[in-house]
């Protein structure tokens, strides 16, 4: 039930607050919205005991059970870790937006949107059922979207949201798929039964498809090389959201994702390698990139991007684990994983706190810009001791929580090197390697955060305010945050026994009990590899951070078009451009072309399959006779047909139509239809007496005067549409399998006391057809009325609609 | 013997109608054509009542004389709107 | 001898003869030299023919199955009463949007009634 | 019989697509009048020509000629009528407000 | 007695003729129409629900059996879409009531869409292929006068070529139909099946599926769309929008029953062609959703992808891809109202026709634009709105039968129906005000409240789509199952 | 210029007399020889023409004072409604009265609802033929 209501609480608020705003003007609504996390987060520490016993929970609601489709809420170790992410994160960043946004802003708008975020969230960490997991996935990017595009007058915003719409959503559409392939092969969208069954899926076809499309989804979602370009850009979005959906929760839906499914493709080589080095290129890229920015979010974007890297990448080394199989001896590399959800929390904190500093920041001084800024540590001492704590986190320094994670991060790496399967010997070495350079990028890019904006020069304002620092309100949340971070440092085992714990277990279902699988946390482990690595990171860190000016021109090497990102604005725009140039190539408007198209679909799709299925059959044997009259008329009438095509004035060709609808009727008579004559006859005449009427209000034809080539290909055209006719007609008249229906017809005059069967066929069998008819020529003839009477006044002609 | 006689005449027929359609063809004048036409219409009425006799049947006897009707209409309003152009008046002009 | 088989013969006979007729009017639509004796052929001739083609018709109806068409009568009269309202309106169209007269023909006295100020021609 | 009928109903068939494929408007219009006159010929062809007598119970014995198709084409004679009818209409209130009937000058891009 | 299938025709028929004696009173006429809607969604929701306990209804016209006479067949297809008319047509009379001027409500506007209702109706309904000619008629000549209503240069000159395109599409169908008569003898569609079954499908007959499927395709935009940019761009917004919704649709329908009922035997031809010819038309529809920068012309579009779109579930023929088609057409049917609607309204707003020229219509008119925002993501499938469960399906009937390609096509289709509306979303509706509040058009709530309505319907049909399952696995299991509709038609009574 | 139509008008009297004649003939003879409603109709529609091309429209109209849209609209809600009389009646829809009674002396009321729906469908096709007639004749 408290499930259930986690998620349902934050939608219901978010309809609620639009409303609420109104009524309470004085009040700022954010206290309010406030509330919802806060009662949730409470709610679910309460559950903490009862998961860290290794309970679950699960509830189910129908929503379309035809389908399989389910409200199926789950709760475990796993999923605890996300919702108290969610929910604490969420609490600290409502609490910090209260002080950050002005109550000008729209707020009602930001806070229905962040709780829709925070519901579906939610909804996705919670649900059991893929469908619906997808749902809330969609839902988060959907939400983002908004949120990113929440100041939507700058063209920036805009930009930001769309890409990142675009791209989560591409993958969102993939991971879908791989769902659906997912339930063709276990006939079951709930995880946990996939989990049950999967050994034996894993040799279907669809395994490995399923696999890398599902991959994709939660590469797009968590930022992952190449799909990271989204999140730099999506910093335009107020910076509570950046700390809250870019760094602490959304973008770790995708790691969210990978976490749970890995005992389902844990297994699988394609898995191991997609995933580990998706993280490790992911982790390398985005903190070689984020030395380079000079915009302090952009910077902690990419830092951003790179962790998750990290952590994508242990997720992935874990995963090895099921290929090994539990034994004491490969115990060891389930440690990856219990790392990476490890680091996991630390990100969030530290990270957390650290948006909110360069919010603090952009708030007090209206810049986020490194170059401008500097010396803020006299003015703003406590916004600068978050800025420390959480970078030196960040960095992997102690004492605080990054060390420990990054610690587990680099023994993890190493011990890759001993794997001999998956063919990883070979490269093996790489794992540290990168894993090491990567730190020392990130270390630099921390010494950036801290000195380039609290020490050196000072700030220079060109209003003469006073720089002071932010209010108490906007620093509880980093400072809390922070607190966490040196919390965790010194009792890492608590929320190892009581949050990690769980989480692995659900991670590596019976697979060990997970008491073997959570390691005691260590801050002092003792000289080995990874301390040495950590130091290696610092020296080097440190002299790089002094050279920064003579390397930084090796960014140059990679020019801007070249980027990731001008690759997409030249992806959208080439297909922006492009379709314009193929659709305007053959939309063109003319008639005459669209009629073509459709003539030549008809003659190469029906007449091809005509010719090439050998269907032409031919036989004369069943034909009646001709008399020399007929085929007398027979060569009028071709003649005037043919002639229409030459005749110079419309009058003639309408005369010569006339001739044609003669020979049409005195063929009905050859042909005994009496009824058709009569109607034929009259018809036509009326039709030529229309034509005439129209032609007072006509100009005389003009001769074609269209080039010599158009005149052939119409003729080859017409001639092609002429003879194909032909042919399938002598193809149809050859065909002799049935009867007709008619000769119950012949019984009319018993059946319904008509003696002409064509008119009783009109009136009473098929009398409805008659009645439509006599509808359709209504509305032809109401028809023309208002076509002639309702006429466009002259000056609205030009108007559209 | 009649039918060959009805056949002839049927042939006969329709070989002024060629005639005639020749003159829809070549004109020379629009009413050269029309005439032509009328001509047509004029014809083929006697052959549907010689069809009528060689299918031994009076299911065409209502077909010859709405023919006449409708060549005379066709005919009135050709001749109407090559003279004046319009066909129909609003109202009467005199 | 039965009277219906001669009456019948006759029928067929005055088909033959509208046949013929026809054919001289068909004669007449080719060689006249232009539209007023060429519509002239059209309608009195062939009205001639329709009429003795229609008339053998009915004359066969009657002699053959005893049936008097009043359709066919009906039809007689309505091309007698038309063809000539016909002919003359098309011959007058004619006139009155401009077709020329032939060269054979020398004198056209309605010219000045019609058309004080001259015809334009070629319209 | 029928194969000379499939003949011309060929040829007019084509002559109504190089008319239909033509930029003048009447002359398009006039095209799908020979094509529908095309048609209905070829529904009573396919059917059979000459197979029996004038469907007329009181007028004639059995075999009957197929009934059926005619009354078909009667339906269609009517529904093509009523369509010309309309496109005529429409072609020349076209012309009046657009100030053409050539069909290439009747594109209208979308900037408008 | 069944005559109540024949209701959803012959009301709209009889009301719509009544009402041209109305003239003047255009309140009543307005009143009237609309009933008419509410009562054929009534009619349909029982029928539905007669369906479920009897199996198919049918209704022989004149009481002659088939394959003899004409004949009404209710599946819960043609029911499930008869319903979605009714709905989308009321809702679109009701935007009509304020928008479409009364120059035109006083032209016969109101019997106008009755008659296409009909039309539209009739061609779902009928069980005879040449009925279904017919009803095809009374749609076609109906929509002919409502997309010429008005007799604005654009409509007329766009019109134009809609009516000749149509005229010519009318005559193919009249040569298939002379040459389905000139082999088979018959006109009964059950009827037509089974003596297809039973003599095979000869190359000739797979030929004349050919011509039917160059019949269908034109009426349904698929691959020869040519007509249907043009033509939704020009007419007013109401009656666009019933077209968006509408006239497609019955293309769609008449190709599912033909390749589902009758041409069944060949599918490594027929179904082969659709398949491809599907794929064209999504990349076509997407190509042109991206080409412009015309609002009209991306809606526009944005239906030529959802034809190409449903048709995939039709080329793939599994039970499975028949649901998620009568799921999304739909679906598709209310969204793309609702999207017209939209388009319209914000062209009525700012006179512009052209999404670079707008801006920041959310700050004017806030519902509106979170309208737009709604149809946006139910065209892209997101779950919970309507497009979703179509889209699963359709996309489990293609994996089921390996159909990758097109899997991927008709993924992407969906981000690329999202970006072509997200430019406009992001251009028009949010984005710098550029109306002041003094100049801004009123945008007043009876145009909106049918907007509003669609977004509830597309909400609904998501949410509770459940509640539609067991009629649309009926609906399904009858295409998938050919003899189910045979015997009802044939199986005496 | 004024136009001499005398002869014209003379003649076009009797013959639209028959022609109506011959409409009227055609509307019954229907159900036995060739004809019926759309015939029927048609030819009377073609007198009515025929009175527009010899005449004017305002004198014809001074002679046939009906709107004739609302002819067709009736002539659709007869030919419709009759398809309703059956469902009145418990009969599937467009039952004819004829099937109901096959008795040779009820001949006279079998026919009555057929004629009825072709006399609807007469009335449709006189109304629109000469409505689009007129309706393009008034423009200007």
């Amino acid at each position: 039930m408290t499930i259930n209501l986690a998620i349902v609480i934050p939608f219901l608020m978010a309809i609620l607050i639009p409303i609420l705003y109104r009524r309470f003007t004085k009040l700022h609504i954010g206290w309010l919205v406030l509330a919802v996390p806060v009662i949730i987060f409470i709610m679910l520490v309460r559950l903490i005991p009862f998961v860290a016993e290794g309970h679950t929970y699960s509830h189910t609601y129908n929503w379309i059970p035809s389908l399989d489709i389910n409200f199926t809420t789950y709760l475990d170790g796993l999923s605890m870790i996300f919702g108290l992410l969610i929910t604490g994160v969420g609490s600290l960043v409502i609490l910090y937006s209260i002080f950050y946004l002005s109550a000008k802003e729209s707020l009602q708008h930001f806070y229905c949107y962040l709780l829709l975020f925070m519901g579906a969230m939610l909804g996705v960490v919670f649900s059991d059922n893929l469908m619906v997991l997808y749902a809330f996935w969609e839902l988060t990017s959907v939400s983002s979207f908004l949120l990113i595009a929440f100041w939507h007058h700058r063209k920036a915003s805009r930009a930001g949201a769309q890409k990142a719409m675009l791209i989560t959503v591409t993958g969102g559409v993939s991971m879908l798929v791989g769902f659906i392939m997912l339930h063709m092969m276990t006939g079951s969208y709930s995880v946990h039964e996939i989990i049950r069954n999967v050994s034996q899926f894993t040799d279907h076809q669809l395994f490995v498809p399923a696999m890398i499309l599902i991959l994709f989804g939660a590469f797009t979602k968590s930022a992952q090389f190449p799909f990271h370009i989204w999140l730099p850009d999506a910093m335009e979005a107020p910076t509570p959201v950046s700390a809250y959906l870019h760094s602490a929760t959304m973008v770790k839906a995708g790691i969210y994702l990978v976490a749970r499914l890995t005992p389902i493709f844990g297994g699988d080589a394609i898995w191991f390698w997609l995933v580990t080095v998706a993280g490790l290129v992911t982790l390398f890229w985005g903190s070689f990139n984020a030395v380079k920015q000079t915009d302090l979010k952009a910077l902690l974007a990419f830092s951003t991007v790179s962790q998750l890297g990290l952590i994508m990448s242990l997720f992935g080394m874990g995963s090895v684990a099921f290929k090994l199989g539990y034994s004491d001896s490969t115990i060891i590399y389930t440690q990856a994983t219990f790392a990476a959800l490890f680091h996991l929390v630390n990100h969030s904190t530290f990270k957390g706190a650290l948006f909110m500093m360069v919010g603090i920041v952009d708030h007090e001084l209206g810049t986020r810009d490194v170059r401008r800024l500097g010396g803020l540590m006299s003015l703003m001492p406590l916004t600068f001791t978050v800025a420390v704590i959480g970078s030196l986190s960040m960095a992997g320094m102690p004492p605080f929580n990054g060390f420990l994670s990054k610690e587990m991060f680099f023994a993890a790496a190493i011990h890759m090197r001993d794997l001999d399967i998956f063919s990883i010997s070979s490269i093996g070495i790489l794992f540290p390697v990168v894993a090491w350079v990567a730190s020392i990028f990130t270390f630099v890019y921390c010494m950036i955060i801290i000195f380039k904006t609290f020490f050196g020069k000072p700030y220079e304002k060109s209003e003469g305010k006073p720089i002071h620092e932010a209010p108490i309100g906007m620093l509880v949340s980093p400072i809390i945050l922070c607190v966490f971070v040196v919390g965790i440092f010194i009792f890492p085992n608590v929320l190892g026994q009581y949050i990690l714990k769980p989480a692995m277990a659900s991670i590596y279902p019976g697979f060990a009990p997970a008491e073997v699988l959570t390691p005691k946390i260590h801050a002092w482990h003792g000289i080995n590899m990874e301390l040495l690595m950590t130091i290696g990171v610092v020296i080097v860190g440190v002299m790089l951070y002094r050279k920064l000016k003579t390397w930084k021109p090796v960014y140059r090497l990679f020019p801007y078009r070249f980027s990731f990102n001008e690759l997409f604005r030249h992806l959208l725009e080439g297909l922006e451009s492009g379709s314009n140039k193929v659709t305007t190539s053959y939309m063109t408007g003319s008639l005459r072309k669209y009629v073509l198209y459709i003539y030549l679909f008809f003659i190469v799709a029906v007449g091809g399959y005509f010719l090439f299925s050998g269907g032409f059959a031919y036989s004369s044997a069943n034909d009646a006779p001709v008399e020399i009259y007929e085929l007398m008329l027979i060569i009028v009438m071709l003649l005037a047909g043919i002639s229409m095509l030459f005749v110079k004035s419309r009058l003639t060709a309408t005369l010569l139509n006339g001739v044609i609808g003669f020979g049409v009727s005195i063929f009905f008579v050859i042909f005994r239809a009496p009824d058709l004559a009569l109607t034929q006859l009259i018809v036509e005449s009326v039709t030529t007496v229309l034509f005439l009427l129209c032609f007072s209000f006509l100009p005389e034809w003009k001769r074609e005067d269209s080039p010599k080539s158009v005149k052939i290909s119409n003729a080859v055209i017409a001639g092609a549409v002429g003879a194909l006719v032909v042919v399938m007609s002598f193809a149809v008249m050859y065909y002799d399998e049935f009867d007709s229906i008619s000769s119950y017809f012949e019984n009319a005059y018993e059946l319904a006391g008509g003696a002409n069967i064509v008119n009783t066929i009109l009136g009473d069998f098929r009398g409805f057809d008659t009645m439509l008819e006599v509808v359709v020529l209504f509305i032809a003839g109401l028809g023309v009325y208002t076509l002639i009477k309702l006429k466009a006044r002259k000056e609205d002609t030009d108007n559209e609609n | 013997m009649k039918e060959t006689i009805l056949l002839i005449s049927l042939t006969l027929f329709a070989l002024t109608i060629m005639v005639a359609f020749f003159r829809v063809l070549r004109g020379p004048s629009m009413p050269d054509r029309v005439v032509g036409l009328d001509m047509i219409g004029v014809n083929l009425l006697s052959m549907i009542a010689i069809i009528s006799i060689v299918l031994k049947t009076k299911a065409f006897l209502e077909v010859i004389l709405i023919l006449g009707i409708l060549s005379f209409i066709g005919t009135i309003a050709f001749s109407k709107y090559l003279e004046r152009g319009t066909i129909v008046e609003r109202k009467s002009d005199h | 001898m039965n009277v219906n088989p001669i009456i019948e013969w006759a029928g067929v006979l005055l088909i033959l003869g509208g046949s013929l007729m026809s054919l001289i009017s068909a004669f007449g639509l080719l060689r006249l030299p232009d539209v007023y004796t060429r519509s002239h052929a059209a309608t009195k001739s062939s009205t001639l023919a329709v009429l003795l083609s229609l008339l053998g018709a009915f004359l066969y109806f009657w002699a053959h199955e005893g049936y008097i068409s009043v359709r066919l009568i009906l039809g007689i009269v309505f091309v007698f009463l038309t063809a000539p309202v016909a002919g003359h309106l098309i011959t007058r169209a004619a006139y009155r949007s401009g077709v020329e007269l032939s060269e054979s023909s020398d004198d056209d006295e309605l010219e000045e009634v019609l058309f004080p100020e001259g015809r334009n021609k070629g319209s | 019989m029928e194969t000379l009928m499939i003949l011309l109903i060929g040829v007019l068939i084509a002559v109504a697509t190089y008319l239909i494929l033509s930029k003048n408007l009447i002359r398009v219009i006039l095209g799908t009048a020979v094509l529908s006159h095309a048609v209905h010929l070829l529904i009573l062809t396919i059917a059979g020509v000459k197979k029996g007598n004038v469907p007329l119970l009181k007028e004639a014995e059995a075999p009957y000629t197929d009934a059926l198709p005619q009354a078909l084409i009667l339906t269609a004679i009517v529904i093509s009528f009523a369509v010309t009818a309309f496109v005529l209409v429409l072609a020349y209130r076209t012309y009046q407000s657009n100030g053409t009937d050539d069909l290439e000058g009747l594109r209208g891009q979308e900037n408008e | 007695m069944n005559n109540i299938v024949v209701i959803p025709l012959i009301l709209p028929i009889m009301l719509g003729i009544a009402l041209v004696f109305l003239r003047p009173y255009v309140k009543t006429q307005r009143v009237i129409s609309l009933l008419t809607m509410v009562a054929i969604a009534v009619v349909s929701v029982i029928m539905l629900g007669r369906i479920q306990e009897t199996g198919i209804m049918r209704l022989d016209f004149g009481g002659w059996k088939p394959p003899f006479g004409i004949l009404f067949v209710a599946d819960s297809f043609a029911v499930l879409l008869v319903l979605t008319t009714s709905i989308v047509t009321a809702i679109c009379l009701l935007y009509a009531f304020s928008s479409i001027g009364e120059k035109r409500e006083n032209m016969f506007f109101y019997p106008f869409v009755l008659l296409l209702v009909a039309g539209v109706n009739g061609s779902f309904l009928t069980g005879d292929i040449f009925n279904l000619f017919v009803c095809f008629e009374v749609m076609l000549l109906a929509s002919y006068v409502l997309i010429t209503l008005g007799g604005e240069k654009a409509q007329l000159r766009e019109s134009l070529k809609y009516v000749l395109i149509n005229v010519l599409a009318s005559w193919f169908f009249l040569v298939a139909l002379a040459y389905l008569y000139g082999t088979l003898g018959t006109l009964n569609m059950a009827h037509l099946a089974e003596r297809v079954a039973e003599a095979g499908q000869d190359p000739i007959l797979t030929t004349i599926a050919l011509l039917f499927l160059v019949v269908f395709a034109l009426k349904a935009g698929l691959l020869l769309f040519f007509w249907l940019p043009g033509s939704y761009s020009v007419p007013p917004t109401a009656v666009a929008a019933l077209f968006g919704a509408l006239l497609t649709k019955v293309g769609i329908y008449a190709l599912f029953r033909m390749f589902t009922l009758i041409f069944i035997h060949q599918p490594e031809v027929t179904h082969m062609l659709i398949k491809g010819m599907a794929a064209v038309t999504i990349i076509a529809g997407c190509l042109g959703a991206l080409a412009y920068k015309d609002i009209r012309q991306i809606v526009a579009y944005n239906v030529v992808i959802a034809v190409g779109f449903v048709l995939i579930g039709l080329s793939v023929s599994t039970e499975a891809a028949f649901e998620g088609a009568i799921y999304y057409l739909m679906h598709d049917m209310i969204a793309k109202a609702m999207l017209f609607l939209l388009a319209g309204t914000m062209i009525y707003l700012t006179g512009e026709t052209r999404f670079d020229k707008m801006s920041g219509l959310i700050r004017n008119y806030p519902v509106f634009g979170w309208m737009f925002f709604v149809v946006m993501v139910s065209l892209a499938g997101i779950p919970p709105l309507s497009g979703f469960v179509g889209k699963v399906l359709i996309g489990q009937g293609l994996i089921e039968t390996g159909s990758y390609v097109l899997l991927a096509l008709a993924f992407i289709s969906s981000v690329v129906v999202l970006y072509s509306l997200l430019r406009i979303f992001l251009n028009a509706i949010f984005g710098e005000t550029i109306i002041s509040i003094e100049d801004e058009t009123p945008l007043p709530k009876r145009m909106l409240t049918p907007i509003v309505l669609f977004a509830i319907c597309t909400i609904a049909l998501g949410f509770g789509a459940e509640g539609l399952s067991s009629y649309v696995s009926d609906a399904a299991n009858t295409l998938a199952n050919p003899s189910i509709y045979i015997d009802a038609v044939l199986g005496g009574k | 210029m004024k136009i001499n139509d005398v002869i014209l008008r003379t003649v076009t009297k009797i013959v639209v007399f028959i022609i109506l004649t011959l409409s009227v003939y055609l509307f019954f003879s229907g159900h036995y020889s060739p004809g019926g409603g759309f015939i029927g109709g048609l030819v009377l529609a073609s007198a009515i023409v025929l009175m527009y091309l010899t005449s004017d429209i305002e004198t014809v109209h001074k002679g046939m004072p009906f709107d004739f849209k609302l002819v067709a609209a009736l002539g659709v809600l007869i030919a419709t409604g009759t398809g309703f009389a059956s469902v009145i009646f418990g009969k599937d829809f467009m039952t004819q009265a004829a099937m109901k009674l096959n008795l040779p002396i009820f001949g006279e009321t079998e026919l009555a609802s057929v004629v009825l729906f072709e006399a609807g469908v007469a009335m449709t096709v006189i109304g629109v033929v000469v409505t689009i007639i007129l309706s393009i004749s008034e423009d200007e």
